[in-house]
């Protein structure tokens, strides 16, 4: 076990498999002598080389097209995409490609390539350097999608998301990098907890809080807050957000009977749809209230200093444990 | 002081493309590509021959299966057999090629199965063989997209170490894409031993090549660092030639080539097309004279090898590979429901494995309220 | 009133909203001599032009770029773009530019392009030719997005777009091109219902059926044979994806109690999930039963001769719609 | 026979380059581009020299702005100002600019107003100036982007019969994505009045312009069919003199052209990035050797004009406009919270409107719960 940040951690896992796998190789912008725009690459191409930490030209395209070519010869590329909004021009050769390849060729062609895509908003950036384009992926068959939330599961997922035959995204909450956490990095593959799955983080009895990514720490102050009003929370960090591991919200939801779902991204089509779509459709008969989202609103992300009036923060969920649970709430009053 | 090349070359005036047989089939010795054709003897060119003969017929076959209902779709090649063969006779076994969905005549050259040909075309699959058999990808329809593919394995390649090289296909329209170009960019940065091939078939569907550039294609990759070589696609050796030069240079270090081999596409853009509506029917004229099977016959009559022996060899063959296809094609099992939950990941997937369970019992369901009918 | 085919109803509205406004041009590949690979702009450019209808060179990021540039000075373009699976190469242009550029200019620069997208399957086409891929935009702020099920709407729908000033995805459901139906094209703009609102095309009280584009043909079919069961289906065609029109819903389940959404989409993320999160949201305490999601898989699409396992038909359509109303379907006996 | 361009160039030496003015400040004359100079007499040059002063002013105190915390970010233009002055002077007011993040010195020249200059920076909005006022797009930080929107804004100004222009300034990173590329083939084909102006600064952030291309970027264009000029971006006179050539191709129907202006990023790629991680300092030294202003100051000098009255009044000219800049910027207004809202869609959204209407609410909650504690 050791201390580390959410940067440090991820570093560490690429370092292990790359030390683990010599077919592992890292491709994108910036990623070499400069460690990346976030540090995340620090120091791997001093120790692995120019051949397998690869500073790419500036396409982003390129980048997850000729990681297709690579993946056809028996690579395992991580492609950084240097932000959130900068993997729309790779768009074509995820989702025509790199999710479709395997389905294509009735299982003859693997894609086992890891995208990496620090994610999210709070970090005062301007314009295309905050965004949470996750529900883009998780609508595209063939890809998986995973998001970490501390410094253990970025260091172990990225593992896994590397060993996984299959495509992953996987998206880092660029605005915890700095968060430091425990870290065991003396784990098998074997061990860790599946990337598919759902972790409880708060035990609770009231209402079942879900999220992901950046927000699982805001959910987590959340839940702490209302648990000195006597409002106990319980908090499910998703880890994997394509599939869905229902399971454990599944069984929260039958005991709370109340759903609440925060994500930073737009809310019309966003994650949260899926969830309440499917807990409704699972738990029915167990809801005492309408799934409720609180989310990023229908906008595209707004100048550094509105954002923080987009993203859900602590008080916003806490309205929504409310709307939630039936208390007074900023919509008392308003039918629905 | 400008660097200025937009004057007119309406029509790409044959002079500036490498030639090594004429429209009448005599045979013009070139200074640098007549030495990567040394083994070229009587039986490799007859074998040219055959190849070329037998993939027209494999192309005739497939439209006609297509028009009796056997293949939802067909992309003919008629035209650009030379491009093909002479191209595809240039790989090496352990070389792996990147084409679009016209490329049939190339993966003829790489021994794919002809049933396997035609799955993909009667809608049993997505596509239709195993990549690693023949080495050479299944068809790509998003256009250009192949071309990064090749590209990043010919980076695998060069971190390999081995000398085995990547080619990709693709057409006059291709290049106008962005993959396409971004690809010369990484290949030229990374110096990989891939070879870019462009069947400039001068249509694009609809469009004429001018509408994509005004100049030669060929010029276009020099100016990513990269070298390039424009041949007579018509032109089996010139094409084999320039391909081999091409290959060499990827096996050796050189790094990336670009052919544009020019040639020209005398069928439809698919079966579903209807080139009346947009092409003259002149130029179609004008380039059956330049026929790339009969160029052959010419320079093969001049050379006293167009044997009766010969012709009626090719044509038995061609014979037996067009029955063979037929048979394989109208033979193919129907696919299964099931199916189209398999291979999405290779690993198991909860969302998925719900849907099929429920798709499973629901089929289940109709087959009893049908048996209870 | 006359009676035309699907694709000649669009023909006409084009053509219209080209004699109307000098500044609409139509840019696309194969659009000119040809007429498109599906003749919706048959006959314009010989009575237009060649500038006004662009046959553009092979790359879909640019038509939508340059589409942007046409609109800074003035112009209205309308992009064709040639089938579903072709229109990711665009989607950076599309989702960081076309979607972005009013609200980054704080409304200084208005987008009033129109992205026309033949999709959906059914036509027995190869893989990228038959993709439903609305969802992604649904999703994207500062577009709008609509769907047209019949000639008339057809028309009318393809000016609205076009004179709107918003950007504006057109989805055409190519398997129905040849369907005719009658199309007054005398109506004034201001006289046609907003290509916003939802409209019930069949009026029913037992279960209300909600979807889109190819399928409200085979929704009408549905609640024709359900009527000779005794069962009455609501069905109500979407037209406007995003936003969406919720009012018609609402009305509608509070009557029914149980609503069946069908696309051809994949369900995970799909349409779907937003109308079913929204419904509940919205109709909590109406709802009789979760609502029901009939929909495409969730797998890249398949081969042709598979995709009516893929598609939603009429008998799957009825199937949820027996789920919505717990009378015995194929899922009868599992729990949720 | 190959057309090979892939000779090593590196550091692009400088005879490639047209230079009307040495290091040193030498006037040296050339014959196409002189004539396009006639113009430039002691007043114009005092202005170029005022202009680019002003801007480097500008760009240091949005750089201490920034360390002062009053500015979330800025990219820097230091060492760029012979590039954005030269070719931003050359524009007429009815011609239209699409730039990256990094051509403030562009809008200076636009006649932007200093406040509109900093907002976006400032975090107040996503983008600072009404484009339609300055006929200048705000900055597009999609890499590449701008060049398409340039090109289609050209394709309307053919349309219209305009004789104005569009110009579009880009990176020399940018090149390598597959936008600039589609924008070289759309102008080409269209033969639409388009620049396009590359200030290669030798950095893409960390990346070394040789990572993007091994030849010299103004080759690129002329495999497009497009002219291409490579000019001493250092200078302001051979940047001036190209832009008009340019833009003259452009009003009388000659096309689009390409210019590379060679130049150095002397700062960091924003206030951001530590260049030290990957920028050996002694090619820093070689081009602050090279620094554009300091030769305009030799050039001056060398004719006599370099006066103190000419210095003192640049200097109280750049001084002004920082106070000026500096006062706008601290006086900025913050947003109101709602304003997130607006300007989505141009027309009103029912989803936004509910959405609006909730966060209104809350907010109201929330100053209601606050004021009742
Ligand atoms: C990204 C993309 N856009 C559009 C299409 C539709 N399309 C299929 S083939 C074709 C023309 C291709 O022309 P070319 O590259 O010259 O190849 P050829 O068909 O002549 O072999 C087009 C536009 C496509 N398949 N992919
Ligand atoms: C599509 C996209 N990818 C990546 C980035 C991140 N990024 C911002 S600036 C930059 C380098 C640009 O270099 P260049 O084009 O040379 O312009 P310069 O910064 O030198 O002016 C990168 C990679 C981006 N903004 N957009
Ligand atoms: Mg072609
Ligand atoms: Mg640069």
């Amino acid at each position: 076990m050791s201390t580390m940040t959410f940067s440090r951690a991820i570093n560490a896992g690429l370092r292990k498999a790359m030390d683990d796998d010599p077919k592992v190789l890292l491709m994108g912008e910036d990623i070499g002598k400069l460690g990346g725009v976030f540090r995340i690459t620090d120091g791997l191409q001093k120790d692995f080389g120019a051949r397998r930490v690869v500073d790419t030209p500036l396409a982003e395209s390129a980048i997850l097209g000729t990681a297709v070519g690579l993946a056809y010869r028996g690579y395992r590329p991580v492609c950084e995409i240097q932000f959130d909004g900068f993997i729309y021009p790779a768009f074509d050769q995820i989702v025509a490609q790199v999710a479709k390849l395997h389905y294509r060729t009735q299982g003859k062609v693997k894609m086992p390539i890891t995208i990496r895509v620090p994610f999210g908003g709070g970090i005062g950036s301007p314009e295309h350097h905050s965004e949470s384009p996750e529900a883009y992926f998780t609508h595209t068959s063939g890809l998986r999608v995973i998001s970490v939330s501390n410094p253990q599961d970025a260091y172990s997922m990225i593992r896994q998301a590397i060993a996984c035959d299959d495509p992953v995204l996987y998206f880092e909450p660029k605005r915890r990098y700095h968060t430091k956490g425990e870290v065991n990095e003396n784990q098998d593959l074997a061990q860790m907890p599946s990337m598919e799955s759902a972790q409880v983080v708060v035990p609770g009895t009231d209402v079942t809080l879900v999220t992901y990514g950046p927000l699982v720490q805001t959910a987590r102050e959340a839940a702490m807050a209302a648990a000195d009003e006597g409002i106990s929370i319980e908090v499910i960090d998703l880890r994997s957000l394509a599939p869905l591991d229902f399971a454990p919200l599944e069984a929260s939801v039958r005991r709370t009977g109340r759903l609440v779902i925060t994500h930073e991204a737009a809310q019309s089509g966003g994650l949260g749809a899926e969830i309440a779509a499917s807990i409704t459709e699972r738990c029915f008969s167990y809801l005492e209230a309408a799934p409720v989202r609180v989310t990023g609103f229908d906008i595209p992300y707004p100048a550094s200093k509105l954002e923080k009036h987009h993203l859900p923060d602590l008080d916003r969920i806490l309205d929504g444990v409310d709307r939630a649970l039936g208390r007074p709430n900023s919509l008392s009053g308003l039918e629905g | 002081m400008l660097k200025d090349k937009t004057a007119p070359t309406a029509g790409f005036a044959e002079p500036d493309m490498i030639q090594l047989v004429t429209a009448t089939g005599a045979r013009v010795s070139h200074p640098d590509f007549d030495r990567w054709l040394e083994d070229i003897d009587a039986d490799r060119l007859g074998a040219l021959y055959e190849d070329m003969v037998v993939i027209r017929r494999i192309d005739t076959e497939a439209t006609h299966l297509q028009r009796q209902g056997e293949l939802a779709l067909w992309p003919p090649l008629l035209g650009q057999e030379a491009a093909q063969i002479g191209s595809g006779r240039a790989l090496r076994r352990d070389d792996f090629v990147f084409s679009s969905y016209r490329e049939n005549g190339v993966a003829y050259c790489r021994g794919v199965d002809l049933t396997d040909l035609l799955r993909v075309w009667r809608g049993n699959v997505s596509s239709g063989w195993d990549p690693f058999e023949i080495n050479m990808a299944t068809p790509q329809i998003i256009i250009g997209a192949q071309t990064l593919h090749a590209t990043g394995y010919a980076l695998g390649i060069q971190n390999d170490g081995a000398d085995c090289a990547a080619i990709t296909y693709f057409g006059d329209g291709a290049v106008s894409q962005g993959d396409v170009n971004e690809a010369l960019v990484f290949a030229a940065s990374f110096q990989v031993p891939v070879v870019f091939f462009c069947q400039n078939n001068h249509w694009a569907i609809s469009e004429p090549v001018g509408l994509q550039s005004h100049v030669p294609i060929a010029d276009r990759a020099p100016g990513f660092g990269i070298p390039s070589l424009r041949v007579d696609g018509n032109d089996v050796l010139a094409v084999l030639a320039a391909t081999r030069i091409a290959l060499n240079r990827a096996r050796t270090g050189g790094g990336p080539t670009f052919i544009e081999a020019v040639t020209y596409r005398m069928g439809p853009h698919t079966t579903a097309d209807d080139p009346t509506r947009y092409r003259d029917a002149n130029e179609l004229e004008d380039w059956a004279a330049k026929d790339p099977i009969t160029r052959l016959e010419a320079l093969l009559t001049h050379a006293g090898l167009f044997t009766p022996e010969l012709q009626a060899a090719v044509a038995a063959t061609a014979d037996a590979v067009a029955k063979e296809m037929r048979a394989g094609c109208i033979g193919l099992p129907e696919p299964e429901p099931m199916d189209v939950f398999d291979n999405v990941y290779s690993t198991p997937n909860s969302w998925l494995e719900r849907q099929r369970d429920h798709y499973s019992r629901y089929l289940d369901t109709l087959a009893d309220a049908e048996g209870s009918n």
